[in-house]
């Protein structure tokens, strides 16, 4: 195929994961506010606030960091998604799928992270590196239930492709990696809690402990870039678990409605707790979650 | 003008940060605030209308006006209905409610903070005490009027001010905004030694930067 | 209770008023404070210290200082009033016998200027920031000339009184009375 | 009344071997270490409560030293009230606590009456009653959200606070003001219950206690809240003397000690209430506590309802207001409010305005000494839990 | 970690299910309660710009500002409040304390602007979107933060006082006085309609500040004969009091008597300082004519200004009106000599038992004087003029008065009919009813009028009291004929009066022809005002006056007639009461001494 034409089907396809992630987001404010008893923002607020970050006329910045730090992040977001096939069967929602992708997407959720690290920490305040601190550690944790789950799926489908893996489980909602390896589904659904930052997880944020931490100097653009990639890596994180979990999606609506549940699991625990203390997070993602990830693996190599 | 001369009104222009010790005076800089310009007349309204829908205020209660904020955040009024929200963080906090009454030691504060927010802001005054020192007009430790310190957009009058009359207030700016009316950033800027020196007639010790980037 | 003022009374010189049946107050001496309040507290059961405050007669050039203590038990606020001396305000600490003393002693120190020697945190700043003029809670302190010197009221005000008002509208003509013509003039 | 308490505690009582050095039973700091970071929690932090500011010193995430600072509402109001005449100060005392403004009223306003001599009509005490009644389940309600808040939970605050405001209703109907009631002026009452007031005040009773069950079932049943709060800022009874202690906290660590059945005031006499008390001392022992205190509130509520006089005047008669002269006197007027013993100290020297009032605020100590205290070596993260269980109100520290 | 902790708080989601509970258009859907404190509104019609809003203000935010259309009359200052809403802070003090109960807040609660200026605003005047808000707060009926209630004044029973002349009112003691005191608002509307525009505040505060000579010496710059203006004024000053709006008015009358009576008379040089007048050396002789209220007034401004003053008085005592036409139950004549003592005291002469005109002429006293003040009051009866008034056994009122205060004995028939409703009427009617019952042991006096009943000119008390010592009041009643049977009197005739004034307020009674009425009576009693004998004044006099409307003498605002020698005042100027004459003579010193020094 025409590299032109991949680019600008990718561009369609990152512009669209922007869009569905920003208005799941929205959505996802409005489910919070019925539990909170009102009615909420509407739903394209997202973004409004992006255009307001945007119409900022001055923007502070603490060094080339500081610059850095959003791009990377936004980075981060788009290589995750690029190398996600989107819809199962789509040539334009394929993205750059190749073979041992899901290596480079987990590479890519981590290097969104540590750069935001790196360009939170240029802004010079305190609550930044504490929210740094906190993040890294709470990705480590949250990364190994999540590495044992992929690896379970890897050796359950013998494969490191994304592809290969939603094409494993067509042909019928009994063939999801969610039934044929439950506990692989478990270990990684707990740790999308904490990929998601919802409460309990929460901590980075957090802002009654450290004023939203990492971000706290961020502004103007730099903050809509923020903003917009919390719409593309959002719909990034989702639409991989519904690939190596729940069957993929063969169109786009089926895609909107299972990214949309998946993310639902997050909201209601969110809804219902409060935050943990850093050490109790980072405790009980290497304790329950880690076990079950471990069976998942024993469980699928053994029987 | 010579290139040197710019150069040395430049010089001249700069702030003197006299309140900091000597080592941290590079630390901090020494620009002076700039008035900035709108942009084209269309993409200004469009950003005008952008930022008229997405308000984010300083979670800063300076004073009693504070508690009627939490009711309007909540489920009774749900301020979040009209794109207004609470921001931890004056970097990313786009309007600066005043709460009411400010005491000397707040002033100083809210000058900081509001220094840290970053252009178009606006600011609410809740209340009498704001406008002409309400019920503390005698009082030895608290500011009469916030509008000597800081440009003020809207006044709400009302002690304290009902969450219906801040909604109504918010509304208010929103229209200011979309007109283009509402530039106190520029406004601070272009009177910024009138600004300086109120601030620094009533906060004794001054040790902070001039102007808090 | 009665029994208990007796108790004091044979010790130390005080005199005593009841204002309700659970509020007493005593009227003690600078140089028994101490004794007196440790004695309430260890043997008495007046543990609790709901309060330190001062009160100034600048008339009489004196400072009261007001120890307002609670016994959980007969369930009695007894109020020790001591007055010090308003020139050269000092006064002991008793940061060693209630752990929160401390704040009322620095809130006396910076409102009032009464000096607590030892007691910690005591010349810190408590609620002022930079604080030039005499301490603001003394009676010559006029915040209203202060207020209105420091911060500049809205201007553009004026009001009338009624009654000379109406004299400018309705009894000019009514000028001063006549001037009694004595010695003096 | 305490018994076997301690093995509970000191549970939790944190590790201090590990650092920093210990002498003379004091942390030494040294901040040119760069082993240690310092902090400014406030006054611009939602964490706190309030505009004050804690100062802390961390290490990583653990805090090593604390020191609260306030000022930053200080409004003078001591001095102020010097300039006003005795009618003119009960409607600038209800600013000093801003979340429940009507004990300050009422301290105030008896006070006066207490020096001036007058007593008030019965319906007036039954309303003032009423009225701070329903300022402790307003202000409660606010310090519930404000505590699940702190931890991260916002669903509680938005359904509390959204219920006070139900209360603030109620409370505009009632005094004809939201916040700032100024009801209970000196002599008396300024209105009579509206038509209708009791019919909606019961209904609204049954609505909080719904509210407050289900709070019960997702606050107090929350593994997270539990695993957060117990053993969070533990007030041992030593300490209750010690700092001065009042009010929930207090009762919380086992003193039985609460104005309203202590040294009954206003119709608390005539009421069915029981003090209630608890020997854990932990923060959650004294969330416990505050919601069974909600509890009893409402009870309390329903009770004055059933028993208000249909009639009766409620102000007594006052001489002009505008030249008021009290006979020189002194007197100390507490109640409770939900932070704790809650007082006036009122001196007059018979003239028109008083010669000094000061308020003994509940939280002046528990904010201070106590806060500094309790936030030793806690981390960073419940320091805003912390706060919020021991309910302070920053304006009635400074005034 | 128990299951239960995990699983019990996803029942919050059960709250998704239910109805939110915000509210949908808050700028709209709320109004404020019924007694909301939200912004103030002003009744122009009712507030009369008394300032007790202004003082009650803790926060100073109210100005009393002149608002154009507000005119400034009697017991209305014409000034408004403005508040500014920089300072208000809602207490709703204003409201509470406002007499009238103009001063409301209304339940709007809602204002923004970004002209700051706009928050100061006069309610009632200003355009506002509230102005016409039904609810809000208004003044509450429960509580008082002013006392609406007089305090009761002692009075002798009606019948312990009904057959004799002792007085009837006892006055105030020390703790009566301070009670009522203290219901002052201190506005100081009433200074400007009281005619001699006295201080009424300022003494009123004084006896507040339990500083009674200050409050005396407040007294002695406006009125000279307190003690009798502290009985028998008109006390015009208590219907423009700003109490009266909600209740009654403060007892200033009987405050000032209050002040008065607390100073014994060998005090008064020394409370007043008046003890070492020196000779100013002007030597300028006055001579006043009649010792009644205006010219003592005269008298004494004249004499503490240092002018050498001789009065001429008609009657065997001074005193005028005061003493000859008011009887000894309200006005004991010791009070009289007590006021009278001291300005005597200061060096002025009073030459009794001269007639001007008779004994010695104007002239003369233009010639041997510098300046003459002339007050000779209006001593004279006014007929009905109706069939059979002729009769010697129909008396005037004025001429009864003046020979009971002589000593004179009267010929008191067992039923009396007076005719009048102003005060003479009621002390006539009194006096009568004392003098038959201490003759006959019974009282049968009947008084009618033109006026019913509310628009009587007595006052209120008068007529109460009257009634409680026996007398009948039968107002209403218009007299057509005299009764005459063999020269005594039967009785009179009256018709039922409709209406005594036009609509343009003219004396023009209608009357009902058919309701007729008829009162017994063997004496009967003409009340029905009072005229002026100028016969003292020469023709050559005369033609250097102007005179006015009802025969009076046109003077200038200074008292001065056209004859620039010759200053009148008192009541055959103005009035007729003793503030007025009081006042008077007042203003009539001072222009002598401006006229005799320029």
């Amino acid at each position: 195929m025409n590299i032109l034409i991949k680019i600008i089907y990718a561009i369609i396809s990152v512009i669209v994961a922007i869009v569905w992630g920003l208005t799941l987001g929205g959505i996802v404010r409005k489910i919070y506010a019925r539990v909170h008893g009102r009615y909420g923002p509407p739903i394209w607020q997202p973004f409004l606030d992006i255009i307001k970050s945007h119409g900022k006329r001055v923007s502070i910045s603490h060094g080339i960091m500081f610059y850095l730090g959003p791009v990377f992040r936004f980075g981060g977001g788009l290589g995750t998604y690029l190398f996600i096939p989107v819809i199962y069967g789509s040539t334009v929602f394929a993205n750059f799928s190749m073979a041992g992708d899901l290596l480079l997407v987990m590479y890519f959720i981590f290097f969104g992270q540590l750069g935001m690290a790196l360009g939170a920490g240029e802004g010079g305040h305190p609550y930044s590196p504490l929210g740094i601190a906190r993040g890294l550690s709470q990705m480590s944790t949250f990364e190994l239930p999540f590495s044992l789950a992929v690896i379970a799926v890897a050796i359950q489908y013998n494969s490191l492709n994304i592809t290969t893996i939603v094409a494993a489980q067509q042909g019928g909602i009994l063939n999801w990696t969610l039934f044929t390896n439950p506990f692989a589904v478990i270990a990684a659904m707990i740790s999308l809690l904490g990929m998601n930052m919802h409460s309990p997880f929460s901590l980075v944020l957090a802002p009654q402990e450290i004023p939203i931490g990492p971000p706290i100097e961020m502004n103007g653009s730099f903050l809509a870039t923020l903003q917009t990639n919390r719409g593309l890596f959002g719909a990034a994180k989702l639409v991989l678990f519904m690939n190596l979990f729940f069957g993929g999606a063969t169109n786009l609506p089926i895609m909107m409605i299972k990214t949309f549940l998946i993310y639902l699991v997050s909201v209601i625990i969110g809804a219902s707790f409060p935050r943990f203390r850093p050490e109790q997070s980072f405790r009980f993602f290497l304790k329950w979650p880690t076990i079950i990830g471990i069976i998942s693996i024993i469980f699928i190599s053994y029987f | 003008m010579k290139k040197e001369d710019i150069e040395k009104i430049e010089e001249q222009m700069k702030l003197a940060n006299e309140g900091l010790p000597e080592k941290e005076r590079q630390l901090f800089s020494d620009a002076r605030p700039t008035s900035v310009p709108p942009l084209n007349k269309y993409l200004e309204k469009f950003l005008n209308w952008g930022r008229a829908q997405s308000l984010w205020f300083l979670g800063f209660g300076t004073g009693c006006g504070a508690v009627e904020l939490r009711p309007l955040m909540t489920s009774r009024f749900d301020i979040s209905r009209y794109g207004i929200a609470g921001r931890p963080t004056p970097r990313q906090s786009g309007v600066f409610i005043i709460g009411g009454y400010a005491s000397m030691k707040t002033v100083k504060r809210i000058v900081r903070s509001y220094e840290q927010m970053q252009g178009p802001k606006f600011v609410i005054a809740l209340g009498s005490c704001t406008i002409n020192g309400g019920m503390y007009y005698d009082s030895y430790n608290t500011i009469n009027r916030i509008d000597h310190y800081i440009p003020v957009d809207v006044y709400i009058a009302g002690c304290m001010p009902r969450p219906e009359a801040i909604i109504a207030g918010f509304n208010k700016l929103k229209e200011k905004i979309k007109t283009g009316k509402a530039d106190g950033m520029n406004k601070y800027a272009e009177n910024f030694d009138w600004y300086k020196k109120n601030q620094k007639q009533i906060i004794k010790d001054w040790n902070m930067p001039d102007f808090n980037w | 209770m009665e029994q208990l003022l007796n108790r004091i009374k044979d010790k130390i010189e005080i005199e005593s008023l009841k204002k309700r049946d659970d509020l007493y107050f005593i009227n003690v001496k600078e140089e028994h404070i101490i004794f007196l309040l440790s004695y309430l507290k260890e043997h008495e059961g007046f543990t609790h210290l709901a309060f330190l405050q001062a009160v100034d007669f600048q008339e009489y050039n004196l400072f009261q200082l007001t120890y307002m203590l609670y016994n959980y038990n007969i369930k009695v606020n007894l109020g020790i009033k001591v007055m010090i001396d308003r020139e050269k305000a000092e006064m002991v600490s008793i940061h060693k016998l209630w752990n929160h003393a401390w704040q009322y002693q620095r809130e006396l120190h910076e409102l009032f200027g009464i000096n607590f020697p030892n007691s910690p945190n005591v010349n810190e700043s408590f609620v002022l920031e930079g604080w030039e003029d005499i301490p603001p809670m003394r009676r010559d302190f006029d915040t209203l000339k202060y207020s209105s010197e420091t911060f500049y009221q809205r201007p553009g005000r004026s009001t009338n009184d009624p009654k000379e008002y109406m004299r400018e509208k309705l009894y000019k003509n009514f000028v001063e009375p006549p001037k009694i013509r004595k010695e003096n003039d | 009344m305490i018994k076997n308490s301690e093995s509970k505690y000191t549970n939790f009582i944190a590790d201090r071997s590990k650092y920093p050095k210990m002498e003379n039973g004091k942390a030494v700091i040294d901040l040119e270490s760069h082993k240690y970071t310092k902090l400014w929690q406030g006054p611009q932090h939602p964490g706190v409560t309030g505009n004050m500011a804690v100062e802390i010193t961390v290490n990583g995430d653990e805090i090593i030293k604390a020191k609260t600072h306030v000022g930053y509402l200080h409004r003078g109001f001591e001095k102020l009230l010097e300039r006003r005449t005795y009618i003119q100060g009960f409607t600038i005392v209800n600013r000093i606590c801003v979340p429940e403004p009507d004990t300050n009223e009422y301290c105030y306003s008896t006070a006066v009456e207490d020096l001036a001599g007058i007593e008030i009509p019965e319906k007036a005490k039954w309303l003032r009653t009423l009225n701070l009644e329903m300022s402790r389940i307003a202000s409660f309600l606010m310090w519930i959200g404000g505590q699940a808040g702190s931890l991260g939970m916002g669903t509680i605050s938005q359904w509390t606070v959204g219920m006070r405001d139900f209360w603030l209703d109620l409370f505009e109907e009632m005094a004809g003001g939201r916040i700032y009631h100024m009801y209970m002026i000196p002599g008396g009452v300024r209105k009579n219950l509206p038509a209708g007031f009791t019919e909606k005040a019961k209904d609204l009773v049954i609505k909080t206690r719904n509210l407050l069950y289900d709070v019960e079932r997702t606050f107090f049943n929350n593994a997270i809240i539990k695993s957060r709060l117990k053993g969070l800022g533990i007030i041992t009874p030593e300490m209750v003397d010690e700092y001065g202690i009042v009010g929930p906290n207090a009762r919380a660590s086992g003193k039985p000690y609460d104005v309203r059945m202590n040294n009954p005031y206003a119709k608390y006499d005539e009421l069915d209430i029981k003090m209630l008390t608890s020997t854990v001392g932990d923060a959650y022992a004294r969330a416990e506590l505050r919601y069974k205190e909600m509890h009893q509130s409402l009870d309390l509520i329903s009770q004055i309802l059933d028993r208000i006089p249909k009639t009766g005047e409620i102000h007594a008669k006052l001489p002009n207001v505008l030249h008021w002269k009290i006979p020189a006197g002194q007197t100390y007027v507490k109640a409770e409010s939900t932070r704790g013993e809650h007082g006036f100290f009122v001196v007059s020297d018979g003239s028109k305005f008083p010669r000094r009032v000061y308020n003994r605020g509940a939280s002046y100590t528990h904010a201070i000494s106590v806060l500094e205290k309790l936030a030793e070596n806690i981390s960073i993260s419940d320091l805003a839990g912390l706060m919020v269980s021991l309910h302070t109100c920053p304006p009635e520290i400074e005034r | 970690m128990k299951l239960k902790d995990i699983l019990f708080p996803l029942t919050v989601w059960k709250r998704a299910t239910q109805k939110p509970w915000t509210i949908k258009d808050p700028l709209n859907d709320r109004p404020g309660a019924e007694n909301y404190r939200g912004f103030h509104k002003n009744d122009f019609e009712k507030c009369i710009g008394c300032g007790s809003c202004e003082e009650i203000c803790q926060n100073n935010a109210i100005d009393l500002v002149p608002v154009e259309g507000q005119e400034t009359t009697d017991g209305n200052s014409g000034l408004r409040p403005k508040i500014d809403y920089g300072r208000c802070c809602w207490c709703a003090l204003c409201v509470d304390v406002c007499p009238t109960g103009s001063l409301t807040m209304s339940n709007e609660y809602t204002w923004i602007t970004d002209k700051v200026e706009d928050f100061r605003f006069i309610p009632g005047a200003d355009e506002t979107k509230w102005q016409d808000e039904k609810k809000g707060y208004k003044r509450s009926e429960n509580i008082q933060l002013i006392n609406y209630d007089r305090v009761e004044m002692f009075e002798i029973e009606p019948e312990n006082r009904d057959k004799s002349f002792i007085e009837i009112v006892k006055g105030y003691n020390k703790e009566q006085a301070m009670k009522e005191a203290d219901r002052c608002l201190e506005c100081g509307i009433c200074t400007a309609t009281c005619p001699a525009h006295m201080d009424i505040p300022a003494y009123i505060s004084a006896i507040r500040e339990d500083d009674i000579e200050n409050a005396f010496r407040i007294l002695y710059e406006t009125n000279p004969l307190p003690e009798i203006c502290g009985r028998i004024c008109t006390h015009r000053c208590e219907t423009s009091c700003a109490l009266q709006n909600n209740g009654e008015p403060l007892a200033i009358r009987w405050l000032k008597r209050y002040i008065a009576d607390q100073i014994p008379p060998e005090r008064y040089k020394e409370v007043l300082g008046t003890e070492h007048l020196i000779d100013p050396d002007i030597n300028k002789k006055i001579a006043i004519v009649g010792a009644g209220p205006s010219g003592l007034s005269a008298a004494y401004y004249l004499a503490i200004l240092g002018y050498e003053v001789k009065i001429y008085e008609a009657l065997p005592d001074s005193g005028g009106m005061a003493r000859y036409g008011i009887p000894e139950y309200r006005l004991p004549y010791d009070q009289i000599e007590k006021d009278i003592n001291y300005i005597k005291s200061l060096g002025v002469k009073i030459q009794f038992n001269t007639r001007i005109g008779k004994d010695i002429s104007l002239d003369q006293l233009h010639k041997n004087y510098d300046a003459v003040f002339s007050g000779t009051g209006l001593h004279l009866g006014r007929s009905t003029r109706i069939p059979g008034s002729d009769n010697k056994r129909v008396y005037f009122a004025t001429d009864l008065l003046r020979e009971v205060t002589l000593g004179n004995e009267i010929d008191v028939a067992e039923k009396i009919v007076v005719i009048g409703g102003g005060n003479v009427a009621m002390d006539i009617t009194r006096t009568l009813a004392r003098l038959q019952n201490k003759k006959y042991g019974k009282v049968n006096v009947l008084a009618t009028s033109l006026e019913t009943e509310d628009i009587m000119p007595a006052d209120r008390e008068e007529i109460v009291e009257a009634r409680e010592e026996k007398a009948i009041i039968d107002p209403g009643w218009g007299p057509k004929e005299i009764e005459i049977k063999n020269g005594k009197i039967e009785g009179l005739h009256v018709v039922k009066c409709l209406s005594v004034f036009d609509e343009e307020g003219r004396f023009s009674p209608k009357y009902d022809e058919k309701q007729k009425n008829f009162f017994k009576a063997d004496m009967i009693v003409e009340s029905i005002g009072q005229g002026m004998d100028l016969s003292y004044l020469s023709e050559e006099i005369k033609a250097g006056l102007k005179f006015g409307p009802r025969g009076r003498i046109q003077v200038n605002e200074n008292f001065q007639s056209d004859l620039d020698w010759l200053f009148v005042g008192g009541d055959i100027i103005q009035g007729p009461d003793v503030i007025t004459a009081i006042a008077n003579g007042h203003l009539a010193a001072k222009a002598i001494d401006k006229f005799l020094t320029k």
